[in-house]
């Protein structure tokens, strides 16, 4: 199946894929945002953003916009004992893989920049270079609290990349694939014990674990010890100003997206609305089906990130060493039970 | 323990060291000498009787001449007494020394510190006093002494109608600020009076000289107000004739400027006024 | 030049240039991101020649987790932030070594190979696989054997190193804090425990 | 705040200096296992949000594990006892509710007691009524501020929004007899300033089982939470007898199993008359410290309710000379102030003056004890402990 943005000319079609993959980047975590703006709002007796307003719409749509248009208008401070050229480039470097990843992830038939042949091995490897650009900035600040949650962050990564990887593995020894088109498509007729169910059915516990390590790599809370305010200020990001420091919280937010949408795509049938079946995809044309299939994954990704959200202001945080344990001592040997269960189905079915 | 008890304790124990022991208020207060402090300290501790193990503070006291006393107040939970050990610091004003209660009550590390920040008392045995606890590490001075003076009561009036403060030591008093004692009458800086006086009495201003200087201080706060007064309005004014002779719309600018006339005007009250604040 | 040319020439020109700076940088740190501009260009390289799987692989592993743990020990062992010059009295030495050793590779490769084209085609995921577990299996699962032992062996190793338990035994920590300050004569002893009184002056 | 970069080569000597100031590298060799580590010496505060205040600790730490712990206190240092000494008992008492301002009518009354023993004063029984009734009211304004916070230190952001939410209401009830929100000044030395205004007795009947039903939520939402729990159990263990030296008092003693509060042991007040629970923990760790606050809340919520019940008519004031003069002597007066044991140590010389108020705060000696609990500690469990050695400021510093 080819991307419905595949156009004659070879630079037009870049061109289309490259403006609707960083338009989605920009617009995305806006969504992602106002909503946990306003959940947490509710969850926590209050009102939240109100006034502020895209044009006639108001209810705080345009906070996230304000303060975008804030950040860029603030002075942007490098302390001078900073080492100028790796502060200045660590929020592009935790930014760029999130943008990366969104190119290989299908949010509908035909809505996808690329089809890579190893798509979900690609956006493996491209989410674990967001940790660079933290330790960059961690330790660049100059900074020992920066210093320290960099440190923290880099622990913690280590400890999620693992599970994640492994839970990410599970799932294309199910569907025989690397490419996350054909993952999405193999969950269409995928079944359990004669159930037609998506991948994340059988693999629950690797939908768990994928998730929270995606909570931890993303610093959710309960895992946010490396930006823990508590105790190390701000971690990474204290000495962080202006438009640099808003790269930090789209990263956030975008990974919020880009990770949930891993997991929709993996686990949660990606944009099908009912398990074992691929209605109404067929009798719809090539544009309504991929503008209806993203709809269908966006719902899926937000019902995800609201859960982020929910976690965040029900749960404390973690401490560091407990996470860890917990990576080792639960998440690792559960995703490596799960490949083998899976594998073992594999064979038998 | 009932305080009576207590007190043949410490008397049998201490016999001729024990200066003298009050019960007020159903409190009992010994004071030992200096050298029996630690000891008797740690009788209050380690005593299954009296099992003060709860130590809940330590200050000094500005006994005027005599220099400082140190009161230590230990209390104990199983037994629901208290004790006030009391010692008066020999050395004077010049250099007050006690022995220390570290080794007795951990607690004593910080109580002992402020005591010393507070009064210059200095805890032989104290494994750190310096550096200053609650004032900052460059203060001079022992604040809590009489003889240190507040400064913002010599430097500048007190706002209010009455002036609460007693009366400072004589020669060091503001013109303006002798009176206002209240209906008690000014004096000096007396201790507590078996203690013996700290500071020197002050001169007895007369009724007369209070209310004299009250109104002359309600005058030149009045006079400053209205000069403050003056000077705004014409700063106004000028601002106004800048506004008519540059701008192309005066009117809204110089709808503004007297809507602030009127809010600064607002704003120094006549309260304000009479507080003769500049 | 064909734009897939211009791609390979790049990666190889950037590669050349950060593996140079890698060893010539006197921050350690920036001689390790260096290295990450070296290791990405690999991996384009990898990618330029068909080889997909490998290119993320050499990212994943490399970049992602190998690089990594290099910033996390040097950030964890020189806690002291800020540059760091960098002294090695062999600069010379191993520059000579380095040149002769890539002359050596080179010629070996250009006698090796020189003059054969080689068709270039993506290996997918699927070829590798079945390379991999079909033809190569057995020297595979040894491979992966060897490497488990490995990491055993050193798990072991660096707890005998570290004490028993999972953090540093808290004890030097104790011993300091009682040689530096004498316990009280008589407080209620607490083991572990710090002492009421402590040279503050000294902080 | 502290990550100024020491100059190369400073091995730290001089004088301890303000925030920032110094940064001092021990470079020692640790004997087991032969690694040359060293120590990074951590400032944090005097403005860092574990703090809340300007309270700065020193930390000496070896990875994120505290070697050595220095609470440095007195940026907030108001001199108070010097300022007393300057005014009548009437100021006094609008002085020394600032210190700790979140318990201020629970301070106020600790001065007024003074005065009316060192005087005889017999104050009316609608007056202590009302003044038991403020003061638990006034306890679990304070103890509603920790549990919010205490949340928001281990990540918790919810629970500070639902603990405000309930201390608006009380501070509603406080601000409608008193037409303070903070700094009370609603009592007088024989007395109150004035009666309690209509209606707000019958409000303060309707809020008290609000505010238990949601003090259970507390419990659920916090006590009940597996990572709560394990952020707190087992972490800042205090046994009593140190507690006890160190004067530690309040919610951080009774956590110790001691249930040391003046309340019960020397009532004032009305305290005789009302039945008072004292909770205690047993281990002392942060987690009982946070349920013996939690609990204390309940308990205080008993004491209003039977205060409601017993409430007499009368007047509220007794007719005092026109000059409040202590006799001359000394006294000392503890009052159970909610974060522990409040004390005023009046001297009197006779005049309208004290000669001396020493004033004994609850957190002075339970942060002196900090030490104890830090050192040989990870990092985040100093968030776990500062936060439940529940401290003000102003209550240190004075």
């Amino acid at each position: 199946m080819e991307s419905i943005l595949t156009f004659d000319s070879l630079g037009f079609t870049l061109a289309v894929k490259l403006v609707a993959v960083v338009a989605f980047f920009l617009l995305a975590p806006l969504v992602v945002g106002y909503m946990e703006h306003k959940v947490l709002g509710d969850m926590q007796s209050r009102v939240g953003p109100y006034e502020a307003g895209i044009g006639p719409v108001k209810f705080g749509v345009g906070q996230l916009v304000a303060d975008g248009a804030k950040f860029i208008q603030k002075e942007d401070i490098i302390p001078r004992a900073a080492d100028k050229w790796v502060f200045a480039a660590a929020p592009a470097v935790a930014l760029v893989p999130t943008l990366l990843i969104l190119v290989v992830v299908p949010f509908g038939p035909g809505a996808w920049a690329e089809n890579l042949d190893v798509g979900l091995f690609f956006a493996l490897a491209a989410s674990g270079v967001t940790v660079i650009g933290i330790l960059m900035a961690g330790w660049a600040s100059a900074n020992k609290y920066s210093l320290m949650g960099g440190l923290r962050d880099a622990a913690q990564l280590i400890a999620y990349e693992l599970p994640l990887v492994l839970a990410g593995a599970a799932v294309a020894l199910q569907a025989g694939s690397l490419s996350l088109v054909d993952i999405v498509q193999a969950q269409g007729s995928a079944s359990l014990l004669g159930l037609p169910v998506w991948f994340g059915i059988p693999q629950i516990a690797g939908l768990a674990l994928f998730f929270v390590a995606a909570m931890a790599e993303l610093n959710r809370p309960p895992f946010d010890m490396p930006i823990a305010d508590s105790e190390i200020i701000f971690g990474h990001m204290t000495e962080y100003t202006g438009i640099r420091y808003a790269m930090f919280m789209l990263s956030e937010y975008a990974g919020m997206v880009v990770l949930s949408a891993l997991a929709v795509v993996l686990f949660l049938g990606g944009w099908y609305i009912v398990p074992g079946t691929t209605w109404p995809y067929e009798q719809l044309g090539p544009a309504a089906s991929a503008l209806l299939g993203f709809g269908v994954t966006m719902g899926k990704i937000i019902i995800l990130a609201f859960l982020m959200v929910w976690a965040r202001a029900t749960l404390p945080r973690l401490r560091e060493d407990q996470l860890q344990t917990m990576a080792w001592m639960v998440l690792i040997p559960l995703a490596l039970a799960q490949i083998v269960v899976v594998g073992v189905l594999e064979v038998v079915a | 323990m009932t305080p009576e008890e207590l007190e043949d304790r410490f008397t049998d124990a201490f016999g001729d060291q024990v200066v003298d022991t009050v019960i007020a208020y159903g409190q009992l207060t010994v004071t030992l000498e200096p050298h029996v402090l630690v000891e008797a300290a740690r009788m209050c501790k380690q005593d299954p009787e009296l099992a003060c193990t709860f130590f809940d503070f330590m200050s000094g006291v500005d006994l005027g001449e005599e220099g400082f006393a140190v009161v230590t107040h230990l209390y104990s939970p199983t037994h629901g007494h208290h004790v006030m050990l009391r010692a008066v610091a020999p050395g004077g004003r010049d250099d007050p020394r006690l022995p220390s209660l570290t080794p007795v009550y951990r607690g004593a590390n910080w109580h002992e510190r402020e005591a010393w920040d507070m009064f210059g008392v200095v805890f032989e045995g104290h494994p750190g006093l310096a550096p200053r606890l609650l004032t900052v590490e460059n203060f001079e001075g022992w604040p809590l002494r009489k003889d240190f003076k507040l400064m913002t009561r010599l430097a500048k009036p007190w706002p209010g109608e009455k002036e609460p403060t007693p009366a400072q030591p004589a020669g060091e008093q503001q013109p303006g600020q002798a009176g206002d004692q209240g209906q008690e009458g000014a004096s000096g800086g007396a201790g507590p009076s078996e203690k013996g006086a700290g500071a020197d009495a002050g001169e007895q201003p007369t009724g007369e000289d209070r209310s004299r200087a009250a109104s002359e201080r309600a005058a030149r706060a009045k006079a400053k107000a209205a000069e403050m007064r003056q000077r705004r309005a014409e700063q106004a004014a000028a601002a106004q004739r800048d506004a008519a002779g540059f701008a192309t719309d005066p009117a809204p600018e110089s709808h503004g400027d007297e809507r602030d006339d009127g809010a600064t005007g607002a704003a120094t009250s006549d309260s304000d006024d009479e507080r003769g604040r500049p | 030049m064909a734009a897939p040319e211009l791609f390979m020439l790049s990666a190889l020109v950037v590669g050349g240039a950060a593996s140079l700076l890698v060893v010539t940088a006197r921050n350690v740190v920036h001689a390790a991101l260096f290295l990450v501009v070296a290791l990405v260009s690999v991996a384009a390289s990898f990618l330029w020649l068909g080889a997909e799987f490998l290119a993320w692989a050499q990212v994943l592993v490399y970049v992602g987790a190998v690089i990594v743990l290099i910033l996390f020990g040097l950030m964890l062992t020189r806690a002291p932030i800020g540059p760091m010059a960098q002294h090695n009295e062999n600069r010379k030495l191993a520059a000579i070594v380095a040149v002769a050793l890539f002359a050596l590779l080179t010629g070996l490769n250009v006698a090796s190979f020189g003059g054969e084209t080689i068709e270039l085609r993506t290996t997918g995921a699927g070829q590798l696989g079945e390379v991999l577990y079909l033809q190569w299996a057995f020297p595979f699962v040894v491979l992966g054997f060897l490497l488990t032992v490995s990491l055993i062996g050193a798990l072991v190793l660096a707890r005998r190193e570290e004490g028993e338990g999972p953090l540093p035994d808290p004890g030097p920590h104790e011993e300091i804090a009682a040689a530096r300050e004498p316990a009280p004569t008589d407080a209620t002893p607490i083991p572990g425990g710090p002492t009421p009184g402590r040279e503050i002056g000294s902080r | 705040m502290s990550e100024t970069r020491a100059p190369q080569g400073d091995g730290g000597g001089g004088m301890p200096g303000g925030p920032g100031e110094s940064m001092r590298l021990e470079v020692r060799d640790e004997e087991q296992g032969g690694l040359q580590t060293q120590e990074m010496n951590l400032n944090i505060g005097p403005q860092h949000p574990a703090t809340h205040g300007v309270l700065r600790v020193v930390l000496d730490l070896d990875g994120e594990r505290i070697a050595r712990a220095e609470p440095v206190i007195g940026y907030m240092h108001r001199g108070f006892e010097k300022l007393a000494e300057h005014r009548d008992y009437r100021q006094i008492i609008a002085l020394v509710n600032r210190h700790d301002w979140l318990s201020a009518f629970c301070n106020e009354i600790g001065v007024a007691l003074a005065v009316e023993t060192m005087m005889e004063l017999e104050v009316p029984e609608r007056a202590q009524w009302i003044r038991t009734l403020l003061c638990e009211w006034n306890r679990i304004m304070n103890h509603l501020m920790f549990v919010g916070s205490f949340g928001l230190e281990l990540g918790a952001l919810t629970p500070v929004f639902y603990a405000f939410r309930e201390r608006e209401e009380i501070q509603h009830l406080m601000e409608s007899a008193t037409g303070g929100r903070l700094h009370f000044t609603f009592c007088r030395v024989g007395g109150l300033k004035d009666d309690l205004p209509l209606g707000f007795l019958k409000a303060s009947e309707q809020l008290v089982p609000v505010i238990r039903q949601r003090v259970q939520d507390y419990r659920d939402l916090l006590l009940g939470n597996e990572i709560f729990q394990a952020r707190t159990s087992g972490v800042g263990k205090l046994p009593a007898e140190v507690a006890l030296d160190y004067g530690v008092s309040g919610p951080a003693l009774h956590a110790t199993g001691v249930a040391e509060d003046a309340r019960v042991t020397e009532p004032y007040a009305k305290y005789a008359d009302v039945d008072v629970r004292v909770p205690t923990g047993e281990t002392g760790d942060s987690y009982d410290r946070f349920r013996v606050l939690l609990d204390r809340i309940d308990a205080s919520l008993d004491i209003v309710a039977q205060c409601l019940d017993n409430m007499p008519s009368g007047p509220v004031n007794v007719k005092l000379p026109k000059q409040v003069k202590a006799p001359e002597g000394a006294v000392y007066v503890r009052t159970e102030n909610p974060l522990g044991q409040g004390g005023y140590y009046l001297v009197s010389d006779g005049k309208k003056y004290p000669w001396r108020l020493k004033m004994r705060t609850p957190s002075f000696s339970n942060i002196s004890m900090l030490p104890y609990l830090l050192e040989g500690e990870l990092l985040p469990n100093m968030i776990a402990i500062l936060g439940s050695v529940y401290f003000v400021v102003g209550d240190i510093d004075r």
